[in-house]
């Protein structure tokens, strides 16, 4: 069973604070576009939750199985796709089926040659199956779009609605702000580590992507 | 700790170390073998007996830093692996004077004077790492480690005269040697310079500490000011 | 744990042997280096038998770093490592899975040096293999444990493959120190005793104070 | 040209002056491995005089190419080489100018590790102090230009830090050796004579032959 | 003067034909968005024109000044942002204006602060100063507008501007679609490393970014 939820969570680096006095707690199912400008500590939350850095202060609880994608694509040059994804998988007791997934991900005739002969699309598809393999409850995804092309953006979507579909989290932080609008049923919009706005995706982001900022940003 | 303490304590630690000159030149009689020069040993034990000490406390500031995630337990720890580093220097530059009187040279490779060398590279990396750490979270752990895990190298430095045979003399102190070969005037005179040797320390760390953490301080808002 | 551990070993050693990149410079690295001691130090001489134990374990301790090192920036250029601590696998699994991979590699570059040292030296290394054996395991488990341990808590470091060396060597020199003087009594073909006995004891006493440290500290370090 | 590879220099010792960072970090590799030499060979004997050069050149190459590889790796990790090769700043200004800076790198670490060595060891290398600095600055230059062509060449290579002592080491054997050598000799208050002027001479005709080639080469090796 | 001219050029990885065959020369003033899937061949060609690497076959004929934003940043850490701009400046005779640059990016105050106290934006900020500076004629930027927020996206619109108004060539690549084609005068669009397309941008362009998929892609 997912959960998410933080308390009151502040995280600084020394004296600096990248996020201040944060609270929000998220159902299964939904799906939370993480905005803000750059520097907002979008990345810094991310991580908190991913269990790479622990909060200053306050609490944050994490439920079930998390699956992280970063900035990096997370798999191994040295590896074929078939020999990342079931190292990933023996990982956990329920990893996920290997096979399916080389299948879901258009690899299964290369899945045998090492990664470093892949080109960055299918570099890509092997890092969006190692990130969906196993159900994992709660998604954490670090900018996805960014350097997708429209087929890239096309299979992501459909792997983020079908984890939706079985009731997983997803948290996805990005400034490509159409892509994110298809699916997000939150949002949590972050200005300078604080929190403006949390709440379920308002209408009107869908048209015009620079609302957030307009009615909740601080002028500026 | 205020700054009335910290004078205080510094001038107790003057006013004991020129007490301690006085008797040390006008009072206790020159060496038997060594003549005049043995009387650096009040300067070259109680040094290492401070380095040591600070060593130690920068050791058990880390495990606190870590364990409570406290900058203060870190900047603490900094303060002293400094402060230590300046009387590892004294020890080492007394070491060497000696040497070269007693036995003609600068330094000979034997297991206490090769230890003392390693510790000193060792909390010079252990300086440099800071310094090349952002992060400041980071440099806690990361340091903090290295200065427990440096710690075992202070222990073999204390335990090279026992374990090796060594160029350097075997212990003197009668809590080492069970007492018996050293003039127990000469060995009160090296307590009572360690003692003032420390209340020097104290208020050098303490300094240090000061200084370390309004650094922090200023890191930050200047983090954050440039962030906006 | 101690199946994580395992997995992660598997995965490092195949990686390494399939392309056997790493194991193949730092070999030629070990080679090198060799010719380059020959330059130094006269290889014809008699001398040359008491620092054969010297020589060596300098080689391996380079080496032995140099591969540490890779072994790191393997984890770390596409983030593996942070996928790896998402997922929960315990830094102490991590890292001993890593410790026991490095252990693999070091003692494979022992392997080859040895019997290539023996013969470009004219000295024979193996009059005593059981002794060589432990020695080798010894002290190839020090160099690979410490340095993992630093690898690990440098790995975002800018400076990295110059502050490692820094710091790991002084840490590993009492380990390096035995492992010279028990080399050098093997090789002559007496088997340790007496005072070298106490080497031995260092070497075991070592390995052991510094994998519970490292046990136990790691799961703190590597997440803040 | 010359303006541009100056103008690369100042900027790169600039950069390693404001925080000595890698400069420390290779004089305190080069204390370590002293130590460590100290331990492999009977540092108080006699002996210790015959490979006092093979000791010190040893020490210098092996920090030497650590302080090439890191001057790479600034260059690199904002993709900044990318660009200065972009904007059309010819690779042999580059290449040049980079070398220069890390000449200015090596010698500070000779000019620290030198003294200290004379003190430790207990032998006075600076009898002959001008023999020293020809000597010093020859091979220096040698060690700074191969390892900065080399480094060049393997910038984007995944094993650099592995690969470039396994290329440069054995380029630089000769000037190595004849560093080696003469240092001995020059360390004994002896100029070198006879035998020994063929090394100097070994010494200039390799930095000759090797700029020259660099200069000449330097432009079709960076781009592909 | 720019000049930007590809005469049947090639470019081969080993066997592998990262492009094909491609002839095409811009005008001066020219805004130039290179399209394509990922491993079209964006990077190739644009790392091609700026000299990184040279064309397998045919001739690549580039003109005057150029700079190039790559996918780091090109600034150097260990410098403040002055040193680096007066160090780039200093490489050319017509350096450009360092003072007015800072002001231009907003890091006058900071000017003396070594980079690696900067914040992300900062330091992208200098990146852009560092590309615009000292009028280049040529210009290629390889995905620029990634990770950028709404302010940084619209600076380097502003700077993109300026250059093509004193008639400055410009190639970006870009998976950013309607970002890019508020700029664009030209297209190029490749496919699998071939020319898909090479011309003004069309209309359609401005509405639907898929645009150029559906009508020059090959149907997949
Ligand atoms: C550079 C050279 C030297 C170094 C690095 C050095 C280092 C040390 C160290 C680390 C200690 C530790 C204190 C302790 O044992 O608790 C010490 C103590 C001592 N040193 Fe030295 N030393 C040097 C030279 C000398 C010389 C030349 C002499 C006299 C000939 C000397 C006489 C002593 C004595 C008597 C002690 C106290 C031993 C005891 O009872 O614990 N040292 N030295
Ligand atoms: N390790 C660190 N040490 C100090 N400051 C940091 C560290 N990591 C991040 N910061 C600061 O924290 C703030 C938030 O950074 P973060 O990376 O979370 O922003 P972001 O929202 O992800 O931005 P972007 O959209 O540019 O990715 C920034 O001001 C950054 O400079
Ligand atoms: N150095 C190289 N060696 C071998 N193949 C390469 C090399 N660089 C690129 N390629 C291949 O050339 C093709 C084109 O790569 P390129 O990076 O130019 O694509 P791109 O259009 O920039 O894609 P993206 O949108 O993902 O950035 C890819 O198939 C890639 O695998
Ligand atoms: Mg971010
Ligand atoms: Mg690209």
């Amino acid at each position: 069973m997912s959960v998410l939820k933080a308390e009151r969570i502040s995280k600084f680096f020394g004296h600096f604070p990248a996020l201040r006095n944060l609270s929000f707690s998220f159902e299964p199912g939904s799906c939370v576009a993480l905005l803000g400008r750059n520097g907002a500590g979008k990345t810094t939350l991310l991580e908190m939750m991913a269990g790479l850095s622990r909060p200053t202060e306050g609490t944050l609880t994490i439920g079930g199985r998390v699956s992280l994608l970063g900035h990096g694509i997370g798999v191994y040059d040295e590896l074929s796709a078939r020999e990342n994804l079931n190292f990933f998988a023996s990982l956990h007791p329920r990893g996920g089926d290997v096979d399916a997934w080389l299948e879901k991900v258009r690899l299964k005739e290369v899945a045998e040659a090492p990664l470093r002969e892949y080109s960055r699309g299918m570099r890509q598809r092997l890092a969006l199956a190692r990130t969906f393999m196993g159900e994992p409850d709660l998604l954490l995804l670090d900018e996805p779009f960014t350097s997708l092309d429209d087929k890239a953006v096309a299979l992501l979507q459909w792997l983020l609605a079908e984890a939706l579909g079985r009731g997983a989290t997803i948290v996805l932080s990005t400034h490509q702000i159409p892509e994110a609008m298809q699916l997000a049923t939150h949002i949590l919009f972050l200005e300078k580590g604080k929190l403006a706005y949390n709440g379920p995706r308002p209408e009107e982001m869908l048209g015009d992507s620079k609302w957030i900022y307009r009615t909740y940003g601080v002028a500026n | 700790m205020s700054d009335k303490i910290l004078l205080t304590v510094g001038l107790a630690s003057a006013a004991f170390l020129v007490r301690n000159l006085y008797q040390m030149f006008m009072v206790l009689p020159d060496e038997a073998a060594q003549g005049a020069i043995y009387r650096i040993m009040y300067f070259h034990i109680p040094s290492w007996f401070s380095c040591f000490t600070c060593f130690f406390a920068s050791g058990l500031a880390s495990g606190y830093a870590i364990w409570k995630k406290n900058f203060r337990g870190d900047s603490l720890a900094v303060a002293a692996t400094e402060v230590g580093l300046a009387f590892t220097a004294i020890g080492l530059a007394t070491g060497m004077i000696w040497a070269k009187i007693i036995w003609g040279i600068w330094w000979t490779w034997d297991a206490r004077l090769t230890w003392a060398f390693i510790t000193a590279l060792i909390y010079a990396g252990y300086l440099m790492m800071r310094s090349m750490i952002d992060d400041p979270g980071e440099r806690m752990r990361v340091t903090g480690v290295l200065s427990i895990f440096a710690f075992t190298s202070v222990v073999i430095t204390y335990k090279a005269i026992d374990w090796w045979r060594t160029q350097h003399p075997g212990a003197i102190l009668s809590f080492r040697t069970g007492g018996g070969n050293t003039d127990p005037a000469m060995e009160a005179m090296i307590y009572q310079n360690w003692f003032a040797l420390l209340l020097l320390t104290v208020v050098l760390v303490a300094v240090r500490f000061r200084m370390e953490e309004s650094r922090r301080e200023i890191e930050g808002l200047r983090r954050a000011v440039y962030a906006g | 744990m101690l199946r994580q551990a395992w997995l992660v070993c598997v995965k490092d050693v195949r990686m390494e042997f399939r392309g056997k990149e790493a194991l193949n410079a730092a070999l030629a690295f070990a080679l090198v280096v060799l010719i380059l001691f020959s330059f130094a130090f006269d290889p014809t001489s008699e001398q040359i038998r008491e620092i054969t134990g010297g020589l060596l374990w300098i080689l391996f301790a380079f080496s032995g770093v140099l591969l540490v090192n890779r072994s790191f920036a393997r984890e770390q250029s596409n983030d593996c490592l942070d996928i790896l601590i998402a997922s929960r696998v315990p830094a102490s699994a991590l890292l001993l899975g890593k410790a026991m991979a490095n252990l693999v590699f070091i003692l494979t570059v022992e392997a080859v040096c040895l019997p290539v040292f023996s013969l470009l030296y004219n000295i024979n290394l193996f009059l005593l293999p059981q002794w060589l054996l432990l020695v080798c395991l010894l002290t190839s488990w020090a160099i690979s444990l410490l340095g993992t341990v630093f690898a690990a808590m440098t790995v975002n470091l800018r400076l990295r493959e110059l502050m490692l060396p820094v710091i790991v060597y002084p840490m590993i020199i009492p380990a390096l120190a035995g492992a010279m003087q028990l080399t050098n009594v093997v090789a002559l073909g007496k088997p340790p005793e007496g005072d070298d006995l106490i080497w031995v004891r260092l070497l075991v006493g070592f390995d052991i104070i510094f994998t519970a440290l490292a046990l136990g500290l790691m799961d703190t370090i590597l997440v803040d």
